[in-house]
C-alpha cells in the first residue's frame, strides 16, 4: 500500500509493468510445421531456458516446415548488478581544441595515424566517419586536428598493405575498421592483422584500435587490439585516446630510458615525409577519402 | 487539411434530428434525480470520507443516500435533509457526513428550520462549492500556461499522444505514467478496473489490487496527478490525465474529476445503458447532471463512440458512430459544454486485409474532423484484429498513427503491439510512443499538401456514411431514442427501459425537490 | 557440397538461416538506466538463459531508470520433438448438418447448451462467436443448429447464477468464457466454478466447456473443466464435441445400467420448458444475444 | 496516379545532355574490347569448364584468354584464334576450350586457315549461340505464360515483392528462397559474396561459403532457377530471379545470367567505377557489351544508383541520382535495351527523423515513376538509418512501402527490420513480406485517389531536385563525364581514367578485330 516496490540491484530482473515479473519477449523459428505439438516444442524450448508462465502470443506459418512464434515469458534468473565491472577504453573524451593542444604542448609533432577498412570488407563510411574532414554527427573527423597527420586507406585494404603502409608512414596509431561480420569474418581479420603485427614486431611502437558497428572494447583487446570502439563513436572519442595512451605509453618508457627522447620527433618528420612522395595517387584517392 | 467535399445541408438535418431525438429525453431528466446525483451534490459539499461496513471501506455519501433512500425521503433531494441537518447541528458538512455514516446522527429525525432558512443555506453552501470548483480549475490552467500547454482542440497542433496504465496498482501505474510522459505521451488515462462501473459506489482511498485496471478513486486520482504536476513541470510539457466517468456513478466522478483537476473524463450519454447494462434512464439522468459539472469545471469529455466497433462490424456500422455522435453533441450542449470540450469518439477498427482499407479509414476520419471541426476528437486504434503478432500488431498502430495525423484528429490513442495479449507493458508503451512520434513528424503537413480526387473512394465512402447516418437518425427519429435502442440501434446491442443495473436509483422529483447546483452549474 | 542440412527432430532447434543455428531474438527491459554496466548485466542474463554468441542489436533509454535491449543469441538448448505428446480435445470436427443429424438420430431429443462470460469479464464477443446464430469466421453459431438448444446468457454472469441456470434449464453443455487473464483472473473463476458444480454434483450431468484467447485444452482440464478451446475455435468444433463427448458418456453409462434411459428424454423436454418461462427477459437480452 | 506537374522541357534537355555526355564515351567503347568479352564470348560459344590451379578451380576461358593476353594477341580478339582451332582440330567449343586450358592445344602456335573461312566460322558459331540465347529466353518467356505472371513493367498491377537471400551457401539460400516465395515474394535475388565483383573470374561449381553473400556461378544459377522454377509451378505464380552483374566480369555474368534464364540483373554502367574502385575505361566498355547480351535475352537491368544515397545524404543529393539515372538510360538505349527492361534504381534512405521526409520521398519517388513511366524501377528499401530497434526499423519499411505503392514503383526490395544486425534471416523475410503484403493491398488505390497541391512541399521539392538534376548534367556535359567523375559527380567518390582495377585488361581493338557477337546482339 506504500510506494511502489524498488528494484534490488542484487538481484536484477527484466520488468514488464510490475518490479521484478522477469518478463522477456522472444521470437524465433522452429524447422517444423505449426501444430499443437510444434506449440508445445517452443513452450518447452522456453521452459527449458528458465521461463515460467510461457505465453504463446502466435504461431505463424512462416514457410511449408517453418513455424514462428511470438512469446512473453517469466524469467526465473537475475543478475547480480552490484558486482558486475565492464572493461573499458581508459581515456576522457576532449574536444578537439583540447587534444591538438595537448599534442602540441607534450610531444611537440604531429602524431600521424593510418586508417583502413580491412580484407573483403568495402564498408568506408564507418571509417569515414572517424577520419575524414567531415566527420560524424557534428564532431570534426581526425583529418581535421592540426596535430594529427591521418591517412585514410579506404576499404578493401589487405593486412599486409595496411601494415606495410603502417610502417611507411611510421604511423604512431593504427585504425582498423569491420562492419561485415557473418561467420565472425571480422574476428578472423583482424587477429590475423594482430598476428602479423606482433611478427613484426609493432605491437610497442604502434597503438592499435579497432571499430565498427559489433566492435566492442572487451572483443578488442581479445583479438589482441589496444582498444575497441562500437556503434556511434564519435572522432573525438578516438583522437582523445589516442593521445592519451601515446602519453601514458611515453612516460612508461621515460620511467625506463629518457634518453633517446630528443631526437625522436625530427626522424619522425622526414621519414614521413619520404613515405608521403612514395605513397601512390591511387591508394589516398581510396573511396571517400579526401 | 484536406477536406471532403460533404452535402453540408445534409450534416445540418443530422442535428436537427438530433436536437428532436434528444428533446424528449431532456424532458425525462428535468423530471428526476437519481441516488448517485444525490451522492455527488453531497460530495460537492465536501462529504468525502468513509465507514468501514463488514470489513470494507463504504463511502460515507453512500451511508447517507442509501438511509434517506429506503426511508423514501429522496424525491425532494438531499440537501433539505442535509441543510438541515447542518443549521440544527452546526456541523461543517464533512463533520455532519460522519455523524449521519457513524449513525450518531439521523438526519430525518431532526427538528425542521424553514424551509426558505435551507434554501438559502443550501444555496450559499452550493456557491461556495462551486467557487471551490472555479478554483481547481483555474489552477490547472495556470499550470497549463506555466508549462505553455501547446494542446489545440481542433487539432491544429498535430495529434496528442494518449497512452493508458493498467497495472491494477496506483503505485505502479505512477511509475509507468512517469516513464510515459518521459518517452513523450501528452496524456495519461488510468484505465479503470474490469466492471468498477457496476458499483454503484466509488471505493475509497489508494488501491493497489484490480483486474485489468486500477480503481477510480479521489486518492487514486490525486496520487496520480500530483506525480503528472511534477512530471510537467520536469519536462516543461503539459502532461493531462484522464479517467473514466461512465458507469453508476457517472456524477460522482465527474465531481472527484473536478475536484482533483482531472483534463479528460471518458463521458458517455449512452455507454453505460450499451456497454455496461446500466439502467437507460439511469444513465441518462446521471450523464446530464455530470456534464453540468464538467462543463463548469472545463474537463473535456469523451465519447465511446469507438466501443460500437469493437462489437459490430466497422465496415458496416460506421453510420452508427456518426448517428451517436450527434446524439452525444446535443446532450453535451443540454448541459452547456462547448464544442471544444466535446471529445467525440471513434476509432479505426477495419479488417486490415480489406482492400483499400486505408482510404475507408482516411474517409471515415477526415468526415469526422470536417464534420466536427471544433471538437478534440478522440480517436481510438485497432483493437479488435490485433493479434499475438506483435510486429504486425505495430505496423496497424503506424498506419493508425497515419490516418490520425493525416486527417488532423486531436487526441490520438496509441495502439499497443501487445493488444492482444496483455495490458501494456513498459516497454510496449515506449515502443508504441516512438511510433507515433515517427509518423506525426513524417507526415506533417501531408494532409495539407494532398487533395482528395473528387467522387474518388475516399469522398464516395464519406458521403455512403453520410446518407447511412441520416437514414439512421431518421428511423431513430421516428421511434424514439428508447425504442430504437431496444431495437438494436448501437453496436447490436438490445436494452429495455426498465431493464439494467440502477434502475431502483432513479426518483421523480417531488415539486419542493431542492438542488441549487440545477441552476449554478 | 550436397543437399542443406537437414532437421534433426530428436534435437529441434530454432532455426535462424541456417539448420541449427538456434537463433532466438529477445526484447526486454531493465529497471536500471543504459550504460555499458547495464548492457553488461542484460548479456549475462541472456547468458544465464543459456545464449551463446549474445549480439545486443540495441540498448535504448526508454525512461529515467529503465532500459529496453534487443538481442539476439543462439540457444543451446533443443527439444526432443518425437517424445512430445500434446492432450488434445477426442472429436472430430464435422459440419453442421452432420452433428444435428447425428443428435436426431442417436438422442432423439435437443441438447441444451448454456453459455457465458464469468465474473467481472464483460467480453461477450467470444461466447457470442460460438453461439449466437451469426457465428464466427463463416461458421455459424450453435444457435443455428436445429438440435441444440443454446442459451447465451452474455456477460459478467455470477458463477452461482450460471449454475443455476444450468441446473433450471436442465443443460447438458455448459460454455464458459474468460478474456480478462491479469493475475490469472480466470484460472481463479474457473476453478471456483468447478468447486461449486463438483459440490453441486453437476460434474456427470453436465459438459463444462471453458474457452477463451488464453485457454487450452490442458489448461481447462487442469481447472476441472472437460475440454478447452482457445483462439479461432469455430462454433462446429464445439457443437461436434459436445455430441461426441455426449454420447461417449451415454455409451459409458448403458454398459453400467441400460434401464432409465427411456424416460429421459420426455422429463428433459418438460423440465426445458418450465425454465424457460421463469427465464427473465432482462437476462436472455444480454449484451449481443439475441 | 497522383501526378507531379513537371516541365518537360527540362526533362527534355536533361536527355538531351545525357546523350551528348554518352558520345566520347560511346566512341571509346566501340575502339576497345575487354579480356572479360573475349571470356564472355567463349562462354557463349559453349566453353564452360574449368581446371585446376594450385587446388583451386580455375574457369577455362580464364586460362585461355590470360595465355594470349599474356602474349599480346588479343587485340584482334579471341576468336581467329578459337574458330582457326577449331578448324584445325576438328574438335567442338568445349572439347577445344578443355584442350588448351590443358595446354593440350596451343592456340597461337596452330598453322592459321584463311581469314575469310575463319569469318565465316565464326559468324556460323555466333548465329548458333544467340539460337541458344533465344530459346532460352522463349523457354522463360513459356514458363510466365504457364503461370499466368502478371508483372507490367511500368507498374500498373502494384510493385513486385523483391527480397533478398544471403546465407552464403547456395543449398541454404534455395530453402529460404523457396520460403520466401510461399510467403509472398515475387522475385528472389541471391546477393554476391563480399567483392566477387573484384575477382577477374566467375568462380565454377556450386558454392557453399562466401561471406554476405553467396557467390554468383553458373551452377548456382542454375540450382536456383530449378527450385524457382519448381516453386513457380506449385504457386502458380511465377517467381524472379536476380543476381548481380557490374563488377570485373560484367559481360560473363550477363552471359551465365541469359544461358540460365535469369529475370533481372543488377547491372550499372557506373557502379563498378564507383564502388569497387574498377578502372573506368573497363566498366563502360564491359557494361556495354554485357548490355548486348542482355536486350538480346529481354533480362531487366537494374541500376545501382541507390548505392549514392547509402553514402552520400539521401536529402541533399536526390539530383546525383537523378543525373545518374539519365546517364544509365542513355547507355542502355545505346545497347538496344528498350525500356521496359531499364531497371533504373533508387531509394528511400533520408534521415526518417527529418520534418515531412515522407512528403520529400513521395516527390522522389513520384517524379522517378514520371520521368520514366515505362521504366521497371527498382525502389531500394531504407538501409542507412536502420537501426537495432528492430520494431521501429519494421516501422520505416512500412512506411518505405508506403511511398512505393502510393506512387507506382514497380520494384519494390522489401527492406529488413534486422537490417542493422545481419543478413536477413528466415523470419526476417516473413515479417517483411507480411508487412508489404498489408500496405500495398490497403493502400492499393490511394495514388490514384489523391492529388498533390499545387506548389506545395510535395511539388516544391520535386522541382527543386529537377533543377539541380540539371544543372548537374551541365556540369557533367562541361567537363566530361570521366573528369566529372575525377571531382566526385556521384556519391562523394573520386576516380582516375587510369585508376582503378582491370586496367590492365583493356585493349585497342586492332583492324583485323573479329567478334560478330557485336553484330548479332
Ligand atoms: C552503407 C552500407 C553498404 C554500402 C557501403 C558503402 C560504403 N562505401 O561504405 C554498400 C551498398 C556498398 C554495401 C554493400 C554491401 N553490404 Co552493406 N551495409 C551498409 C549499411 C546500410 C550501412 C553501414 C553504414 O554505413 N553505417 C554507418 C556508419 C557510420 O556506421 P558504422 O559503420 O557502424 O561506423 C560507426 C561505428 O561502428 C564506429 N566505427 C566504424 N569503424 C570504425 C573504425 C575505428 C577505428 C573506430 C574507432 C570506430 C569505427 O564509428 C562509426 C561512427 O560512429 C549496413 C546496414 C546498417 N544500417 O548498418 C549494411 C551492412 C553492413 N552491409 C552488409 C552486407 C552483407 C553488404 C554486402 C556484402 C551485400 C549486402 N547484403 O548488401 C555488400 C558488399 C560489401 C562488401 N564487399 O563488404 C551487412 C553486413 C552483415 C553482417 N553483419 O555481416 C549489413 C549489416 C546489411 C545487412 N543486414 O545485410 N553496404
Ligand atoms: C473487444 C474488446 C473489448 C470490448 C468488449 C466488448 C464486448 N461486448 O465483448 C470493450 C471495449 C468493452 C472492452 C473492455 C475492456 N477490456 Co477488452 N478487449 C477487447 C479486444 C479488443 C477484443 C476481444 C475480442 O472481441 N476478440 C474477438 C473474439 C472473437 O476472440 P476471443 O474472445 O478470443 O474468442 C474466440 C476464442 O477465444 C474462443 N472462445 C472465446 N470464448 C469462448 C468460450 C467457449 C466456451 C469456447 C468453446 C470458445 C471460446 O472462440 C472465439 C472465436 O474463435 C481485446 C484485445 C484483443 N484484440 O484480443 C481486449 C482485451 C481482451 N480487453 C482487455 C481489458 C483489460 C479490458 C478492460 C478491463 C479495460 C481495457 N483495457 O480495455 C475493459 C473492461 C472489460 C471488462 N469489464 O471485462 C485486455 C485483457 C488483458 C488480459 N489479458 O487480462 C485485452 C486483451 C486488451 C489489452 N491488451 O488490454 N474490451
Ligand atoms: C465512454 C466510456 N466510458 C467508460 C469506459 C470504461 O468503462 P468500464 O470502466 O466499464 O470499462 C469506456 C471504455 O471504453 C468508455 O468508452
Ligand atoms: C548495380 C549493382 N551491381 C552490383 C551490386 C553488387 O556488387 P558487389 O557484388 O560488388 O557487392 C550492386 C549492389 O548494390 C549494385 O547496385
Amino acid at each position: 500500500m506504500s510506494g511502489p516496490k524498488q528494484v534490488d540491484l542484487k538481484k536484477l530482473r527484466p520488468y514488464g509493468d510490475i518490479m521484478d515479473d522477469g518478463t522477456v519477449q522472444l521470437c524465433f523459428t522452429l524447422p517444423v510445421e505449426p501444430s499443437p505439438e510444434a506449440k508445445e516444442a517452443a513452450i518447452q524450448f522456453c521452459q527449458k531456458m528458465g521461463f515460467a508462465e510461457v505465453k504463446v502470443a502466435t504461431m505463424e506459418k512462416a514457410a511449408q516446415g517453418f513455424s514462428t512464434f511470438v512469446i512473453y515469458g517469466n524469467t526465473k534468473f537475475s543478475v547480480d548488478f552490484t558486482s558486475i565491472h565492464v572493461v573499458k577504453v581508459e581515456s576522457q573524451t576532449k574536444p578537439r581544441e583540447e587534444v591538438d593542444e595537448l599534442i602540441r604542448t607534450k610531444i611537440g609533432r604531429k602524431l600521424v595515424v593510418v586508417g583502413a577498412c580491412t580484407g573483403f570488407d568495402a564498408h568506408t563510411v564507418g571509417i569515414d566517419a572517424i577520419m575524414n574532414m567531415k566527420g560524424f554527427a557534428g564532431d570534426y573527423g581526425l583529418e581535421r586536428y592540426q596535430w594529427l597527420d591521418a591517412r585514410n586507406l579506404g576499404a578493401q585494404v589487405a593486412n599486409d598493405d595496411l601494415l606495410q603502409w603502417a610502417i611507411e608512414l611510421d604511423a604512431d596509431a593504427v585504425l582498423v575498421s569491420k562492419v561485415v561480420t557473418q561467420h565472425n569474418i571480422h574476428i578472423k581479420d583482424l587477429k590475423d592483422l594482430m598476428e602479423r603485427a606482433r611478427k613484426m614486431g609493432l605491437m610497442e611502437k604502434m597503438i592499435f584500435v579497432s571499430g565498427g558497428p559489433r566492435m566492442t572494447h572487451p572483443l578488442a583487446l581479445e583479438c589482441g587490439f589496444d582498444a575497441g570502439f562500437g556503434v556511434g563513436t564519435k572522432p573525438s572519442d578516438v583522437a582523445s585516446y589516442i593521445v592519451d595512451e601515446y602519453l601514458k605509453r611515453k612516460a612508461a618508457e621515460a620511467k625506463k630510458a629518457p634518453a633517446p627522447k630528443a631526437s625522436a620527433p625530427a626522424k619522425k618528420a622526414s621519414a614521413k615525409k619520404e613515405a608521403l612522395q612514395k605513397k601512390p595517387a591511387g591508394k589516398v584517392k581510396g573511396k571517400g577519402s579526401r | 487539411m484536406a477536406h471532403l467535399a460533404l452535402d453540408t445541408a445534409k450534416v445540418e438535418r443530422c442535428r436537427q434530428l438530433a436536437r428532436e431525438i434528444a428533446l424528449p429525453i431532456e424532458g425525462l431528466i428535468a423530471r428526476h434525480t437519481t441516488i448517485a446525483i444525490e451522492r455527488a451534490t453531497l460530495r460537492l459539499l465536501g462529504v468525502s470520507g468513509a465507514v468501514t461496513r463488514n470489513g470494507q471501506l463504504y463511502p460515507e455519501v453512500n451511508a447517507i443516500i442509501d438511509d434517506l433512500h429506503r426511508l423514501k425521503l429522496l424525491d425532494r433531494g438531499v440537501l433539505p435533509w442535509f441543510v438541515n441537518g447542518l443549521i440544527q447541528t452546526g456541523l461543517e458538512p464533512a463533520e455532519l457526513g460522519r455523524a449521519v455514516a457513524t449513525g450518531k446522527v439521523k438526519l430525518e429525525s431532526l427538528k425542521q428550520a424553514p424551509a426558505e432558512t435551507v434554501a438559502a443555506k443550501a444555496k450559499k453552501l452550493c456557491e461556495a462549492a462551486k467557487k471551490n470548483l472555479i478554483e481547481k480549475r483555474e489552477y490547472r490552467d495556470s499550470l497549463r500556461v506555466e508549462t505553455k500547454d501547446q494542446f489545440d482542440a481542433s487539432g491544429k497542433n498535430g495529434p496528442l499522444l494518449y497512452v493508458i496504465v493498467a497495472t491494477g496498482n496506483i503505485f505502479d501505474d505512477v511509475t509507468q505514467a512517469r516513464a510515459a510522459a518521459q518517452a513523450g505521451a501528452d496524456s495519461i488515462a488510468v484505465i479503470r478496473s474490469t466492471a468498477q462501473s457496476l458499483l454503484d459506489y466509488v471505493p475509497h482511498g489508494a488501491t493497489t489490487e484490480g483486474f485489468g485496471g486500477t480503481y477510480a478513486t479521489q486518492e487514486n486520482f490525486r496520487i496520480m496527478r500530483e506525480a503528472l504536476d511534477d512530471e510537467s513541470r520536469k519536462l516543461g510539457r503539459y502532461i493531462r490525465l484522464t479517467n473514466y466517468c461512465s458507469g453508476l456513478c457517472m456524477p460522482e466522478i465527474a465531481a472527484l474529476g473536478a475536484l482533483e483537476r482531472l483534463d479528460f473524463l471518458l463521458n458517455d450519454a449512452m455507454y453505460g445503458i450499451l456497454f455496461r447494462d446500466i439502467n437507460m434512464k439511469r444513465t441518462l439522468i446521471d450523464q446530464h447532471f455530470s456534464r453540468l459539472i464538467l462543463a463548469t469545471s472545463r474537463i473535456v469529455i469523451q465519447t465511446g463512440e469507438d466501443n460500437y466497433l469493437t462489437t459490430a462490424d466497422a465496415i458496416e456500422n460506421g453510420h452508427q458512430v456518426l448517428a451517436s455522435q450527434f446524439i452525444n453533441e446535443r446532450f453535451a450542449q443540454h448541459a452547456h459544454l462547448t464544442e471544444d470540450l466535446m471529445g467525440l469518439g471513434h476509432a479505426q477498427e477495419m479488417n486490415p486485409e480489406h482492400p483499400n482499407v486505408f482510404l475507408l479509414e482516411i474517409a471515415r476520419a477526415q468526415m469526422t474532423r470536417d464534420i466536427f471541426p471544433k471538437s478534440p476528437i478522440k480517436f481510438m486504434p485497432p483493437t479488435r484484429y490485433k493479434c499475438g503478432d506483435i510486429f504486425y500488431s505495430h505496423l496497424m498502430d503506424a498506419m493508425f498513427n497515419f490516418v490520425g495525423v493525416v486527417t488532423g484528429q486531436t487526441v490520438q490513442l496509441l495502439g499497443m503491439a501487445t493488444e492482444a495479449m496483455h495490458t501494456p507493458l513498459l516497454q510496449d508503451r515506449w515502443m508504441a510512443i516512438k511510433n507515433a512520434k515517427y509518423i506525426f513528424n513524417g507526415a506533417k503537413d501531408l494532409g495539407l499538401d494532398i487533395r482528395f480526387r473528387q467522387d474518388g473512394i475516399i469522398e464516395g465512402w464519406a458521403k455512403k456514411v453520410l446518407d447511412e447516418t441520416l437514414a439512421h437518425l431518421e428511423m431513430i427519429h421516428k421511434k424514439g431514442l428508447i425504442q430504437a435502442i431496444e431495437e438494436r440501434a448501437f453496436a447490436e446491442v438490445s436494452r429495455t427501459e426498465t431493464g439494467g443495473k440502477g434502475h431502483d436509483g432513479v426518483m421523480l422529483k417531488s415539486p419542493d425537490y431542492l438542488n441549487p447546483f440545477f441552476e449554478l452549474l
